[in-house]
């Protein structure tokens, strides 16, 4: 068997994408702290995170959320392989949709409460985000003629595509669990709800997640990157710079109810994604 | 002697603390001591930082009527009489059931004199709640 | 607040590098209980006055200053009340 | 099955500092009822009077709260001091005035970082803790100890503040009002903070006379009620400014808290000026015998200690009231109609101290 | 036309209905059953063979045409007698004026000879095959269900309730009208068929004979009626105009304002916003007819309608609001989904919602729209048929439909539990087929904006409820003892049948695709499509199936694996604050206010503030009705 | 030192602490000590965490919390007691509603004695218990944290001068 391009391409980024999503994640990790005047964890911390729970007692409550939080994996490399096979980028989104779901009826198959109303508050974020993902495809759609993510570098559609970059770095934040929209789950689950969604989940459990997570924060940036696809530098600093802004906003802002993130993602970022679409239409 | 104080019975309590109440009275806590043979219970009040004292002597066995009616903000420290003395506190508006601050392992009445047994509070196994 | 996260950002953090860089203790702070055992007379003023009952003080014959850290809550009473002055208090914490 | 959710809140809960349990009724995130279970901080120290003599005593009144540690102390002083007729030294009652002011810094930053916390704004508890620690290294260079000071005593004072000490307090306090300068404004004004403390909570006026709430909860509800107006210590002669608001809601009670802040700085300022000079404490002889009722205004609000001895070295009853167990039948009334979010957020706005409340 | 194709066209129309009466009039249950069962295979049987006949054309002798209008006729006076019993004179107004309408029809001379035309009455093609392969199949196997479900439910049914003999009559007669109806040309003999699929359903929602059923079966008689008289009138004004009595001709003949009126009708019939009440108020039949109302009957009529006049009107301005109606129905039904808690209710919108899917990719109208409504037709028959009988089990076993009440049934019934979880995963797990169908739906919708918006909005919804109610019911803690679960054969044997085909299907959805819907769609002539837009189906088609069954199978083979090495070492307490009480399976409680026990619970969002029926129904509704209007309003240009 | 030690995750229950020890222990994550520099989290929930920060003398109602708290966590774990009050009771030791030190509760691993300690004595502390976590990974079963009390005798200079302490003895007696 030969390898071709397309192959090489995917091998890489199912294996180079959580690598790179944890450096990230680390990073993120890092500036935050020095946002807030703290000398922080060291960058490869994620790494020592996940290897130290991969080695950890595997405990759970019960048996289903097992296969969720596999199936939770598979979708996210799911997404992953779909992408970079430059794939129908509305079959990746829904594969990813899925992805989240798998976590959500996981956390769903224990009653435990806190749990449970994590579950609910993901989906309710879900719900908040998943129209500007689509309206994302659908400019992308409306420039290239193409549904395939291979077309995304035809040109840099951020020129066209510019209020709903705005948008989408918006679900972004909700995506990677920032403030003002960390209900579900947070990183260091002082809120309400503890831990929210992976609340039960321990041990190589957990670490599952994370290493998803580590497949999210690479997909985010992936695609904040691909709106300049033609040169990868500008694409790259793009994601940078995308990076920093939600670090900053993070850090600007208190983490707020699930009821106004519905309210907020329901009208400022969908009539920003829309007005964008409708010029587009008109154009 | 405290400034400000007013004997009461247990028959006239539940007036005193209304008109307490209706003379614009906050109410503050309530001080149980246990004397030995009885129990020397103080409901302060307070109004423009002066304290008033109502002082009742209460009988070891005897019940005693909850204010929590005219005060609401009484209950919590109510319920902890009845915890910590073992004394019966009658018609509380949330009954903690003798396990407000104390659990099972816990001594039962721990600031109540041992001289006499105390009667027995209403230590439920499940602790009873309203 | 931006403003705050771009000085913080770009200034050094507040944070001390313990335990490479360690900050001398402040003078007077009350760190643990030292015991001059040479100028112990093992008269059991602590013990008295001791709040947490931490130190035992052996009496003739078999004299003795024993002192339970686990039990001190540094309070500093029974260096008040020393008669000779041999108990102190160390600023450095325990280690 | 109910369409009711029905969750323990606490005790193990990582936005609440202290154990306390929460049963929250909810319907979807909406709490219908809120019921607290305590007891997780009982520890039972008012019997402990009879188990120690009452000098002894100072340093447990001390260890009451770890927060309001300090405070606990004076009160019970003043009420051993008022039992035995002591009247102690003028340096004395300004130091305990400084001490007392400096801590309900403290107190406060405290608080507002748990505050910030509990609504998820990472950036603002850390910044409030920064500045608590020139606090906190202010506390330990004038008394020895960052938390528990434990320089009360019956009569006075344990420990004098020198020249360069003052000097030492009145840099740091010109460096908190710097801070504060910068900083607090930026919290009050922030959008999303006001999100999510505007409206929530509310505790009207009536309903917090109705049901005694005391300190910044009541005074933030337009109670103007502090006890520092009664001028114990040295506040007589330092002069005091209350700070009150009308909104009765999280916010207003942060106002609140804010306001004080710079008013603590203020005082301990003019108390540094007008120190006058001469010993710290006086000599106490004798047991007390008699009952008095102590009363004081902790960062939290009113605390009551009542007293009572029978001129044995050990106390025959000492009895706690402390501010958070007034301020919990008000917060009763805050949290139902609230949403689960804003649970945290109105539990921490009265300052929660359960290790007092519980004793 | 073969002997035999008349015989197999007799066997899925007559057949069924003529086993039914066999139900009817059979003394025994044993051998009710039987016939049932027999009538249930013939059926499927003779279904499955229509695929080697495809395409067909019946040409029936010219005095069948006295017959259809004698059918006619005693049809409607079937429907006036039955709307005069239950004292509803509205029903019965429109009763007369359908009468009328019959009678008008025949004493006015058509302008291009009405009937005369050379038109087949019954075709068979692609479309039509479809159908008949959904309605027969599943439709059998949800009469097979019925056997062991309505033993259950004589014994536990309200005493007013009618005999089985009769609801098997009219349960397994649907199928047959239903066959009628998706074979009929002849607008006549799609009225008659129309018809007797309403009074079909009218009598198996009032089956209870309860004073619910029989409001909900008087409000599912009237919206029905209504939607009948559209077709009438359809027809009339076709038999006036002269485009031809028959669909073909009228899809051929661009007749807007019968083309309008047929598509309100299907309205109706597919309880599209605001026709959406009769549906709803059917829940009160016994479980089988639900299913089979939602999943191979009844509502796909008035899809398969929309479908077959699709190619007619697409690229017109009706196409467009037909579009528009699909789309909002589908986000309005998802978003009054999210409100209930009652789990029959809950499929009721979301089959109204998946209807609503196919009725937009009606009007879209391009290849892969179209392409996309036969997928959604397809999946939604067997995954919701699937869905109503599993639900059907579990309320007879708990006896309850709330969702909430739905969180043990792990232990109780682990068997129709699992079941039921693969089929609600049917409805949103990738590849599965309708995840894939509403990919192309959203796909073929990028060119009409409101459309897409409605449709995006609608499948984040859907996604909303699916999951609370999975999550429900999939609950489990791991000490609980499973019980053995005891189910009637014949539901146990159906349940896996649908289960096993859902799996199959949802599993090859690409090769069905390419195999068979892209066939169906290419053969068809219509004037509208472009080369580009059949490129754009053929490319949908090259999406690779073997990354999502890898993944699919990776993850549920390791997850398996975990699943199966999981110990009960491993077990902790969930997580309630420190406070739980240790043991088996109360893990949920804790200890509480004066050290009382507590149970832990967590109920379902249904974000009553948003999505309560109640308040945003009428809302929803009078929207509907406003693009109800401009259905009409388009035609004003044109006449 | 493996990516266990440099992970650790804390959980931290306060059983009847007076929160002397858990503001103290609250200031270790805030920026002056910022102890997420070791990899330090502090997550609230006994299933993700490695080590399990006591405070406080126990009472009885804390048992079964603390007990619960334990119980949840995922090996291998380990317990810091901060302060004296859980190593002794402290000043509370002798209260009616204490049920004794952490130690008759759960294993202790790590004791941290002051009252409240600095929270530099606390970052010794957890650094300390990194030392045990990575033991225990490794499999090695750990002994419970002693807890020796300090016992100094007179020494000859002390003998030499009785007199002086004899007459010091009679003047406080």
């Amino acid at each position: 068997m030969t390898l071709t391009p397309q192959m090489l391409t995917v091998i890489l980024a199912v294996v180079l994408g959580p690598i790179l999503g944890a450096l990230v994640s680390g990073l993120d990790r890092k500036i935050t702290a020095r946002v807030q005047g703290r000398w922080g964890p060291p960058i490869i911390q994620p790494f020592y995170d996940v290897l130290k729970l991969l080695r950890k007692e595997a405990l759970g409550v019960n048996r289903i959320q097992i296969i969720y939080v596999w199936l939770h994996l598979a979708f996210m490399i799911l997404t992953v392989v779909l992408l970079a096979m430059g794939q129908d980028m509305l079959m990746a989104l829904f594969a990813y949709t899925f992805s989240s779901v798998a976590l959500i009826l996981g956390a769903m198959s224990v009653r435990s409460p806190y749990s449970r109303i994590g579950s609910h508050r993901k989906i309710m974020q879900m719900f908040a985000y998943e129209p500007v993902l689509i309206l994302l495809i659908v400019g992308v759609y409306l420039i290239t003629g193409s549904f395939q993510a291979s077309s995304v570098a035809q040109q840099p559609l951020l020129v066209k595509l510019p209020l709903v970059f705005l948008t989408f770095l918006m679900a972004a934040a909700i995506k990677l669990e920032k403030s003002p929209f960390d209900i579900a789950t947070s990183h260091h689950a002082h809120q309400e709800l503890v831990k929210g969604i992976t609340i039960e989940y321990a041990g190589p459990y957990l670490a599952l997640i994370e290493i998803t997570h580590f497949y999210e924060i690479f997909i985010v940036f992936a695609v904040v990157a691909s709106f300049w696809a033609t040169s990868p530098a500008i694409g790259l600093g793009l994601a940078a710079a995308g990076f920093l802004a939600l670090i900053v906003v993070d850090n600007v802002f208190a983490r707020l109810t699930p009821m106004w993130m519905l309210r907020y993602m329901w009208t400022v970022p969908l009539t920003l994604a829309l007005s964008n679409i409708i010029w587009l239409y008109c154009a | 002697m405290l400034n400000n104080e007013l004997p009461v019975t247990r028959d006239t309590l539940l007036n005193e603390v209304a008109a307490r109440r209706h003379q614009g009275y906050r109410f503050v806590t309530v001080t149980c001591v246990d004397l030995g043979d009885r129990f020397d219970i103080l409901y302060h009040f307070d109004k423009d930082y002066v304290l008033y004292n109502l002082r009742l002597s209460l009988g070891r066995t005897e019940n005693l009527p909850s204010i929590s009616s005219i005060f609401f903000a009484a209950v919590l420290v109510e319920n902890e009489l009845k915890d910590l003395f073992g004394i019966p506190v009658t018609d509380l508006a949330i009954d903690y059931g003798g396990r407000f601050l104390l659990s099972e392992g816990s001594p039962v009445a721990p600031q109540r004199k041992p001289d006499a047994p105390p009667a027995q509070p209403a230590q439920t196994k499940d602790g009873a709640v309203k | 607040m931006i403003k705050r996260v771009f000085s913080n950002l770009f200034g050094s953090p507040a944070t001390r590098l313990y335990p490479f860089t360690r900050r001398e203790p402040f003078a007077g702070s009350r760190g643990q209980l030292k015991n001059d055992i040479a100028k112990c007379i093992f008269c059991g003023q602590c013990q008295r006055r001791c709040p947490a009952d931490a130190i035992v003080v052996g009496k003739k014959p078999d004299k003795s200053w024993a002192f339970d850290r686990y039990r001190c809550i540094v309070c500093g009473y029974c260096v008040e009340v020393c008669p000779v002055k041999c108990l102190s208090m160390d600023p450095k914490h325990g280690d | 099955m109910s369409k009711r959710t029905i969750i323990p809140f606490g005790p193990q809960h990582p936005v609440l500092p202290e154990p306390i349990q929460l049963r929250l009724v909810m319907e979807e995130e909406r709490v219908v009822e809120a019921l607290p279970a305590v007891g997780y901080i009982h520890r039972g120290l008012e019997k402990l009077v009879e188990k120690k003599d009452y000098n002894q005593c100072v340093f447990l009144a001390e260890r009451v709260c770890g927060i309001c540690s300090f405070l606990h102390s004076v009160t019970y002083c003043q009420g051993l001091e008022e039992i035995m007729s002591v009247t102690i030294p003028d340096r004395a009652r300004f130091l305990r005035l400084i001490w007392g002011e400096v801590h309900r810094v403290h107190s406060h930053l405290l608080w507002l970082g748990l505050l910030a916390d509990s609504f998820g704004f990472e950036n603002v508890f850390m910044h409030a803790w920064r500045c608590r620690e020139m606090v906190l290294d202010l506390l330990e260079r004038t008394a020895g100890h960052r938390v528990m000071l434990g320089v009360s005593c019956v009569g006075g004072v344990r420990r004098d503040i020198s020249d360069e000490g003052l000097a030492d307090i009145l840099r740091t306090v010109d460096a908190l009002q710097k801070e504060f300068d910068e900083f607090v404004p930026v919290v009050l004004n922030d959008y999303s903070i006001k999100q999510r403390t505007v409206g929530v909570g509310k505790l009207t006026k009536e309903q917090a006379a109705e049901l005694g709430a005391v300190g910044p909860v009541a005074r933030a509800s337009g109670i103007a009620r502090d006890f520092r107006e009664t001028g114990y210590a040295a506040y007589g002669e330092v002069g005091f400014k209350i700070v009150t608001e009308t909104a009765g809601d999280c916010y207003a009670r942060m106002k609140v808290r804010c306001g004080e802040m710079y008013e603590c700085l203020n005082m301990v300022r003019r108390a540094v000026a007008a120190m006058p000079a001469g010993a710290i404490n006086v000599p106490v002889k004798g047991n007390p015998t008699g009952e008095v009722v102590a009363r004081l205004e902790q960062p939290r609000g009113e605390v009551i200690y009542y007293l009572k001895g029978n001129g044995a070295k050990n106390l025959e009853r000492m009895r706690i009231r402390t501010p958070t167990f007034a301020n919990l039948a008000p917060l009763l009334a805050m949290l139902p109609g609230c949403e689960l979010a804003d649970v945290p957020v109105i539990v921490l706005s009265i300052d929660p101290c359960i290790s007092c409340t519980e004793r | 036309m073969q002997d035999y194709d008349k015989l197999l066209f007799a066997a899925l129309i007559l057949g069924p209905i003529l086993f039914g009466a066999l139900a009817l009039i059979s003394p025994s249950r044993g051998l009710r059953n039987a016939i049932v069962i027999i009538a249930a295979i013939l059926t499927a049987g003779a279904g499955a063979f229509l695929i080697t006949r495809t395409p067909l054309q019946f040409f029936m002798e010219p005095w069948t045409a006295h017959l259809a209008t004698g059918l006619e006729f005693l049809i409607v006076l079937i429907v006036l007698g039955l709307a005069i019993n239950i004292r509803s004179w509205l029903i019965a107004a429109m009763a007369l004026i359908q009468l009328g309408l019959a009678a008008s029809e025949l004493l006015l001379p058509g302008q291009g000879g009405g009937t005369e035309s050379a038109a087949p009455q019954f075709v068979v093609d692609n479309l039509a095959l479809i159908l008949v392969l959904v309605v027969s199949i599943v439709g059998s196997i949800i009469c097979v269900y019925a056997i062991g479900y309505m033993k259950h439910h004589e014994q536990h049914a309200p005493p007013t309730a009618a005999g089985s003999g009769r609801f098997f009559f009219f349960l397994v007669g649907f199928l047959g009208a239903m066959n009628g109806l998706v074979m009929a040309n002849d607008l006549k003999w799609l009225a008659i068929f129309w018809e007797a699929t309403t009074l079909c359903s009218f009598m198996l929602i009032g089956h209870d004979r309860t004073p619910e059923a029989k409001n909900n079966a008087k409000l599912a008689l009237l919206i029905n009626t209504f939607g009948g008289l559209a077709m009438m009138v359809a027809g009339l004004i076709a038999h006036l105009s002269g485009h031809g009595e028959n669909l073909s001709d009228l899809t051929a003949g661009w007749a807007m304002l019968p083309m309008a009126l047929l598509c309100l009708a299907a309205l109706t019939k597919s309880a599209q916003l605001p026709f959406q009440s009769w549906l709803l108020g059917a829940m009160v039949a016994p479980t089988p007819v639900s299913a089979l109302l939602h999943s191979a009957t009844m509502v796909k009529a008035g899809s398969y309608l929309v479908l077959r006049l699709a190619p007619a009107f697409s690229g017109t301005r009706l196409a467009v609001i037909i579009a528009i109606a699909g789309a909002f129905t589908f986000a309005a039904a998802s978003a009054l989904a999210i409100g209930q808690s009652n789990g029959k209710k809950v499929l009721a919108y979301s089959t109204i919602a998946n209807l609503g899917l196919i009725v937009t990719c009606a009007g879209i109208g391009t290849p892969l729209a179209y392409a996309a409504g036969l997928f959604v037709l397809c999946f939604h028959a067997a995954s919701k048929g699937l869905l109503f009988m599993c639900i059907g089990a579990i309320e007879q076993k708990i006896g309850s439909r709330d969702i909430e009440d739905m969180g043990g049934i792990m232990f109780l019934m682990p068997v129709t539990t699992v079941i039921t979880l693969i089929g609600m995963g049917s409805m949103l797990l990738p590849p599965l087929g309708m995840l894939m169908s509403k990919w192309l739906a959203i796909e073929s919708a990028m060119h009409a904006p409101l459309v897409l918006f409605l449709l995006v909005v609608g499948s984040a919804l859907t996604v909303f409820f699916w999951a609370k109610w999975i999550g429900r019911i999939q609950t489990a803690s791991y000490h609980r003892e499973y019980k053995a679960e005891k189910l009637p054969f014949t539901i146990l044997a159906t349940l896996l049948l649908l289960v096993l085909a859902v799996v199959a299907g949802g599993l090859m959805t690409m090769p069905i695709f390419n195999a068979w819907i892209i066939p169906v769609v290419r053969g068809m002539t219509v004037a509208a499509w472009t080369a580009d837009g059949l490129a754009q189906l053929d490319l949908a088609g090259q999406l690779p199936m073997w990354p999502f069954l890898v993944f699919l199978g990776l993850g549920l083979f390791v997850g398996l694996i975990s699943f199966a090495r999981f110990k009960e070492k491993n077990v902790r307490e969930p997580f309630l604050c420190g406070e739980n009480i240790q043991g088996g399976e109360h893990s949920y409680n804790f200890r509480s206010i004066g050290d009382s026990v507590n149970t832990a619970w967590s109920a379902s969002y249904y974000m009553g503030s948003f999505f309560a029926e109640s308040w945003l129904t009428p809302w929803v509704n009078l929207l509907a009705w406003m693009v109800i209007l401009m259905l009409f309003g388009t035609m004003i240009g044109k006449l | 030192m493996s990516a266990s030690s440099k992970s650790p995750w804390i959980v931290h229950y306060n059983c009847n602490s007076c929160n002397g020890c858990d503001i103290e222990f609250v200031a270790c994550l805030t920026p002056m000590y910022d102890v997420e520099r070791f990899g330090i989290l502090h997550v609230g929930n006994p299933k993700h965490a490695d080590i399990l920060v006591v405070t406080g003398s126990v009472n009885h109602r804390d048992v079964r919390v603390l007990r619960n708290v334990y119980a949840q966590m995922p090996e291998p774990k380990v317990v810091v007691a901060l302060g004296v009050c859980t190593s002794s009771g402290g000043i509370f030791a002798d209260c009616y509603n204490i049920f004794g030190d952490v130690s008759k509760v759960i294993p202790v691993d790590v004791y941290v004695p002051a009252c409240p300690p600095r929270p530099e004595a606390m970052i010794d502390g957890i650094v300390q218990a990194l030392g045990i976590l990575e033991r225990k990974r490794a499999g090695e079963v750990m002994p419970s944290a002693a807890k020796p009390v300090l016992t100094l005798r007179p020494t000859a200079a002390a003998e030499a001068a009785p007199a002086a302490a004899q007459a010091a003895e009679q003047g406080n007696a």
